[in-house]
């Protein structure tokens, strides 16, 4: 993530609006090599769903939509008060951005809950790939494929949300106690952008992992 | 000679001067500066290290093939080198060599700013490149690896021995401090410039590293997620890439490729942009067509992205992928046409020097014109079917790796050497080293492509002795490439005490950076320059006119 | 920058029409359209991606040069994903 | 003179050989001559415009653009001309003539197992007559290795959980190198061995000196009774499972409601993963046999269910 710059204007830049547009784009492309980083296991899960459909299908019908769904609605939501956040940071209303931060990394943490909550059924189920893997299905050499797959990419994303929730954690308290952003909310703009990046991550996830197979 | 070069007259120093060398001086300063010129230094000493590192292992490679029997060292040892020569060689040598050192130094400075956009991101990215670079050397001394520079699945995640997961490990952190750099530049390329320097006043050489860093920024990652699966494979029996757990091993290839591929213009395009900068300097004259070589810099960028699969052509992937890979492979070609057949209509007309950065530049350009033309012949499908992964293969990319990457980035240095250290290098040595790099390269690699029509395959510790004069003969050129590199180690350090005092602008250059003195002080510019002039602004006419009135 | 800037309006409007589309997600999964259950997933994917990117991440109203690196990411992406199915695809055919 | 050639050029030993060298000199042609363009034209502007040299050196009035145009176009349709020339040469390489032998290759390190159709095996060596078009049909155990034969101008990899193929006409009688081209560990360069090709009357000579072979297709029999397969796949067995008779080329409809041709990908996939693709209207209860059955056996059985095929469709 580029730095937080903490004095208002760094010595390499002119002015700063200069070094606004420097952070802000370096952030957005930050995330473009966030997105191929992903990319690489969502080649790895397209290529395997053509392949083996069926077993994919059978497979992600042995996740549990309802937590997976509720999940989505709260990062949406997170993401919606993280827009507030920016807003409120702009607006130079401390206390309020404190709380939205606070409000944001709480269903952040939700999230992980739930998350957390699956993964122990999944592996008491059996669905945790590896010797004591076991589906009723008629394929399950991919359907453990399916869930190699389902572990890496959300657990990637897992860590992608902790680390969210650490960093909108961390500047809640910053802005909280001493008033770091006051005429200079970059780095909550900053903030705000990897975390919505991070929700539309798992929005792709999200159908590719629950939906898969619900038709049928 | 002497009355054709044009070197100002050395300005006597009356006082010490200010310069980012000694405005402090304590080891933390060092280790701890965002200065980008000092990032640039402790990179240089850090790829040197990896270099004869590299060049160690490729030493003793040449020495054990001298022989068709595997007497000088085990089959494992052997292979251990290849991996070790190729991993360090790639990430830890040629992809940060011109773009970290020159890159780091010139960059700011080209484009007329006092450092790069987030000088404090490239300090933590030398030390992601140290810190994979201790992983790297961990699993060197600790017993090696032996998977080959590719990794292939399912050997480097089943079958291997030594330590993959730590070698793994140091390219994915290096690769993380490669990503640091490629944002840095392209943020400071576009957000930092100086008044006036509109894109198409950059000198070439920016657009050389900004297309670099788009490569970087957007390949890298899937470097980093493709190890990260091989290591977790390795580890924990994950299966994607397994074929006996219902994986692909072509998958693993396929996004290998994808970085790798992209990958080899990172270590080409800073060389180009190099070349650029020292044919029309040492020509004196204006580039030939500025924009097309520009745009071709962005066109090998883009297009280098959509021919990775010319890499598995007999890897069983669909003949029909092959064949849209092929046709691609070919297209970006025409980029690579572009620029030099500019460089040499660049010389024409010209008033042309033959320093030894100038060597290196035309060597670069005939060994370059080599390496990529018998891509061509790799890139043709019924051909590579057969010199696939023979040394026809390795003859190609040392052609354009060493032959081309190396050249520029020695050339580079030379030429930056009076901007960086203040002093001169030795001409004569310089030239003496020049020539038998090149003679010592071409009867290195040269045999090696005979070698591979043959069918010699790579990789191979023991071969059939009819192939042995030819592996004699390219041991004996590697042993003069040998000394050919010694020199310059020699003679650059010699030269940053004892050599002659440069003055700001020894080749009578354009570019902003000339216009500091040397070595340039911490903030390179006093005042923020203001750019009204194209970049090469040379006249072949006026030098000879000085030269004529010097004459006379 | 700041002359055009997202009400709470947009704002809410925005997480509203999420939910929606979550919801809509979820029921076209459950219904039989043979291989476009897929399509309409993702194509309702990249609808809930572009409002994100557009309004929570001030796409809307960023300069080109933004719009450029966005857009980068997911044009990459996307040749990866052509060019590695143009394999798999085909892997088949005689 | 002659041996001195031989010592850079490898021996014309296959149907694709002069094919694929004419590629290769048409390149070599093509390329030296810009090669040598460039090199000639730099070399000479070195020389005439060495600074101090007197040249003219009045700016050139002609455009700069007709320039850049023709050398991006030219080098545009070379290269699509070389594309084609070499993609047609490399779809007839992927393209088995039908009366070709089949002989099975089974990859392992570091050695290469062979077994012709009438069940012969080798090691590292492989005996075939000239002017016969031969099929191979390989498959690793381990990792991916590489079946190159630089005499014949082919290579194809290995690769472990599937079949891939490689063909040739060996039209020059020899020794010829047989070289593992995918680095696939410790010994991978001395994954090596030997072609030979003998003139069809020698040929059936050295197999008569042969001990009989018991035939592939009989091994796959036995495999096929030993196995348990008989059991539910015979006639008169009490599980209701397809009739292999005939199978091999024939499109078999599957549960899923698509067509796929039995080729030996199929035959492989069927047994080792049953449950990939079920075959239509029966009920997925075959057991995996992946892990008990090897690759030689596995190639056995194959090779005994095509022979069960009639008619005249492949
Ligand atoms: C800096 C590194 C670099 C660069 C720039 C290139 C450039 C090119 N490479 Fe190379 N390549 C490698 C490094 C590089 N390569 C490496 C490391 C490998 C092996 C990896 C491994 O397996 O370990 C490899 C392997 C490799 C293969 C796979 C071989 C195999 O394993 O079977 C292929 C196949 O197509 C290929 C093709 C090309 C092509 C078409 C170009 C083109 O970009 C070249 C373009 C340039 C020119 C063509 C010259 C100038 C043009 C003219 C003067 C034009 C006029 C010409 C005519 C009109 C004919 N390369
Ligand atoms: C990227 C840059 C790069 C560079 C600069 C080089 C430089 C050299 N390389 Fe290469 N090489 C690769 C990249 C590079 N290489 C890659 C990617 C592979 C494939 C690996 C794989 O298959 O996985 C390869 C493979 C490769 C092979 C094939 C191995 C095989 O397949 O079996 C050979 C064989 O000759 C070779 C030789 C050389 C030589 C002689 C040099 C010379 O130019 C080096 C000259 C430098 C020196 C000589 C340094 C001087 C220092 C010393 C001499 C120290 C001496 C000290 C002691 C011995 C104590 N290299
Ligand atoms: C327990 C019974 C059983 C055994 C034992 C068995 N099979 Fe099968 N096999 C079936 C059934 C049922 C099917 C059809 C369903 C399917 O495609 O999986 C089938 C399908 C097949 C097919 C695909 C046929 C088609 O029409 O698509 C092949 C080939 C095959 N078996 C070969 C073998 C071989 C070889 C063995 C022994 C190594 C073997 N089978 C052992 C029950 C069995
Ligand atoms: Cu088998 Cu290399
Ligand atoms: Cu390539």
């Amino acid at each position: 993530m580029p730095e937080i710059a903490l004095a208002p204007v760094e010595h390499q830049f002119e002015n700063a609006e200069q070094q606004r547009e420097a952070a802000t784009m370096g952030m957005w492309v930050f995330l473009a090599t966030e997105a191929l980083f992903f990319g690489g296991m969502f080649l790895g899960y397209t290529a395997y769903r053509t392949y083996y459909p069926e077993a994919f299908a059978e497979a992600s019908r042995h996740t549990l939509v309802a937590f997976g769904s509720i999940n989505t609605a709260v990062l949406l939501i997170s993401s919606t008060v993280m827009a507030f956040a920016v807003r409120a940071a702009r607006m130079n209303r401390r206390g309020l951005l404190s709380i939205l931060l606070l409000v944001t990394a709480s269903l952040g943490t939700a999230f992980l809950v739930i998350k957390g909550f699956e993964y122990a059924r999944e592996i008491s189920e059996g669905l945790l790939p590896g010797p004591k893997f076991h589906i009723e299905t008629s394929d399950p050499v991919h359907a453990e494929m399916f869930f190699y797959l389902y572990w890496l990419m959300t657990g990637v994303h897992a860590l992608h949300v902790t680390i969210g929730v650490a960093l909108i954690g961390f500047f809640a308290l910053r802005a909280w106690l001493f008033d770091a952003f006051r005429d200079h909310d970059t780095p909550i703009d900053l903030l705000g952008l990897y975390w919505h990046f991070v929700d539309v991550v798992w929005v792709f996830l999200f159908p590719l992992i629950y939906l898969a197979g619900r038709h049928s | 000679m002497t009355t054709a070069t044009l070197q100002a007259e050395p300005q006597p120093v009356a006082r010490v001067a200010r310069t980012y060398l000694n405005e402090r001086t304590t080891i933390a300063s060092w280790l701890l500066t965002t200065d980008h010129k000092r990032i640039a230094l402790l990179y240089m000493v850090s790829i040197t290290l990896f270099f004869l590192i590299g060049g160690a292992a490729a030493t003793l490679m040449r020495l054990e093939l001298l022989t068709p029997q595997g007497d000088l060292v085990a089959s494992d040892t052997y292979n251990k080198l290849f991996t070790i020569h190729g991993v360090v060689m790639v990430w830890f040598f040629l992809i940060p060599s011109i773009p970290t050192v020159l890159g780091n130094f010139l960059l700011p400075m080209m484009i007329g700013a006092r450092d790069v956009a987030f000088p404090k991101i490239n300090l933590a990215s030398w030390y992601l490149f140290m810190g994979g670079g201790a992983f790297a050397v961990f699993s060197i001394l600790s017993g090696g690896v032996d998977t080959g520079w590719t990794f292939y699945t399912p050997y480097s995640s089943t079958y291997a021995n030594g330590h993959v997961i730590a070698m793994a490990t140091g390219i994915f952190i290096a690769g993380f401090g490669s990503i640091a750099t490629g944002l840095n530049f392209i943020v400071t390329t576009h957000k930092m410039r100086a008044p006036g320097m509109t894109w198409m006043k950059l000198p070439l050489f920016v657009w050389s590293l900004y297309t670099t860093s788009i490569i970087l920024v957007l390949a890298t990652p899937v470097l980093a997620i493709t190890l990260a699966l091989m290591a977790l494979e390795r580890a924990f029996g994950v299966g994607i890439f397994n074929p006996s757990l219902g994986g692909d091993p072509l998958l693993f290839q396929h996004l290998f490729w994808f970085y790798s591929h992209p990958a080899v213009y990172i270590m080409i395009l800073p060389g180009m942009g190099v070349v650029s900068e020292l044919i029309t300097c040492f020509a004196r004259k204006k580039i030939f067509g500025y924009q097309f070589v520009a745009a071709a810099s962005v066109a090998i960028a883009v297009l280098g992205f959509l021919v990775w699969g010319h890499h598995m052509f007999v890897s069983s992937q669909s003949i029909y992928a092959g064949m849209i890979f092929s046709v691609l492979s070919f297209m970006v070609a025409i980029p690579s046409a572009i620029k030099v057949f500019n460089w040499t209509a660049t010389l024409y007309k010209g008033s042309i020097s033959f320093h030894t950065p100038m060597l290196y530049a035309l060597g670069f350009i005939g060994l370059f014109t080599i390496g990529g033309l018998t891509g061509l012949f790799l890139a043709s499908l019924a051909v590579d079917v057969h010199v696939h992964d023979t040394y026809f293969v390795i003859a190609h990319f040392h052609y354009i790796m060493v032959g081309g990457m190396v050249m520029a980035y020695l050339g580079a240095l030379h030429f930056w050497w009076p901007k960086i250290t203040g002093r001169m290098y030795p001409e004569w040595l310089a030239k003496l080293a020049a020539l038998s790099i090149f003679a010592g390269f071409n009867l290195t690699f040269f045999p090696q492509f005979i070698l591979g029509y043959l069918g010699m395959p790579r990789r191979y510790h023991v071969y059939a002795p009819e192939f042995q004069v030819l592996n004699v003969l390219s041991t004996a050129g590697a042993s003069i490439l040998a000394l050919g590199y010694f020199l310059p180690l020699g003679y650059l350090l010699w030269s940053w005490k004892y050599g002659k005092i440069a003055g700001p602008n020894p080749w009578r250059a354009t570019g902003l950076e000339w216009t500091t003195p040397s070595p340039p002080p911490k903030d390179n510019f006093d005042t923020t320059p203001i750019v009204t002039e194209g970049p090469y602004e040379y006249d072949p006419r006026a030098t000879e006119a000085e030269l004529r009135a010097a004459h006379a | 920058m700041n002359e055009m800037h997202p009400t709470p309006r947009t704002y809410i409007i925005n997480c509203v029409a999420l939910l929606a589309l979550l919801g809509l997600t979820i029921a076209a999964a459950y219904l039989n359209l043979g291989p476009f259950n897929t399509v309409v997933a993702m194509l309702i994917s990249l609808a809930k991606g572009g409002l994100i990117a557009l309004f929570f991440m001030h796409l809307r109203y960023s300069k080109p040069l933004i719009w450029i690196f966005a857009g980068a990411g997911v044009f990459w992406l996307g040749i990866m994903l052509v060019l590695a199915l143009g394999d798999y695809l085909t892997r088949g055919w005689r | 003179m002659r041996t001195f050639f031989n010592s850079l050029f490898p021996p014309q030993a296959s149907n694709l050989a002069p094919k694929v060298d004419a590629i290769y000199f048409a390149l070599l042609g093509l390329c030296g001559f810009v090669a040598l363009l460039v090199c000639l034209a730099i070399l000479f502007f070195c020389v005439r415009y060495r600074r101090g040299s007197g040249a003219d050196r009045t700016p050139p009035k002609w455009r700069q653009r007709p320039f850049e145009l023709a050398w991006t176009i030219t080098p545009f349709f070379i290269f699509l001309g070389l594309f084609f020339w070499a993609a047609e040469v490399f779809f007839g390489m992927s393209r088995p003539p039908r009366n070709a032998t089949e002989i099975y290759i089974v990859g392992k390190q570091w050695m290469w197992k062979i077994q012709h159709p009438d069940g012969r095996r080798e090691i590292n060596e492989l005996h075939i007559p000239i002017g016969q078009p031969v099929k191979l049909i390989m498959t690793s155990e381990d990792v991916i290795h590489d079946f190159f034969i630089p005499g014949f101008r082919n290579k194809q990899d290995v690769v472990p959980g599937r079949y891939t193929t490689e063909w040739f006409t060996p039209t020059k009688a020899g020794s010829y190198h047989l070289f593992c081209a995918q680095y696939c560990g410790t010994n991978h360069s001395r994954m090596v061995g030997n072609i030979y090709v003998m003139e069809p009357a020698e040929h059936a000579k050295w197999l008569a000196g042969q001990p009989a072979p018991d035939s592939l297709i009989a091994a796959g029999e036995r495999a096929f009774r030993n196995r348990g397969c008989s059991g539910c796949h015979a006639p008169n067995a009490a599980i209701r499972a397809p009739l292999l008779d005939g199978i091999y080329g024939k499109q078999v409809p599957l549960s899923d409601s698509s067509l796929v041709t039995a080729d030996d990908q199929y035959l492989r996939n069927s047994i080792l993963l049953p449950n990939k693709q079920i075959a239509a209207g029966y009920e997925p209860i075959m057991p995996t046999f992946q892990g008990q059955i090897d690759e030689q056996e596995l190639n056995a059985i194959i090779a005994y269910l095509k022979s069960l095929w009639e008619g005249d469709v492949r």
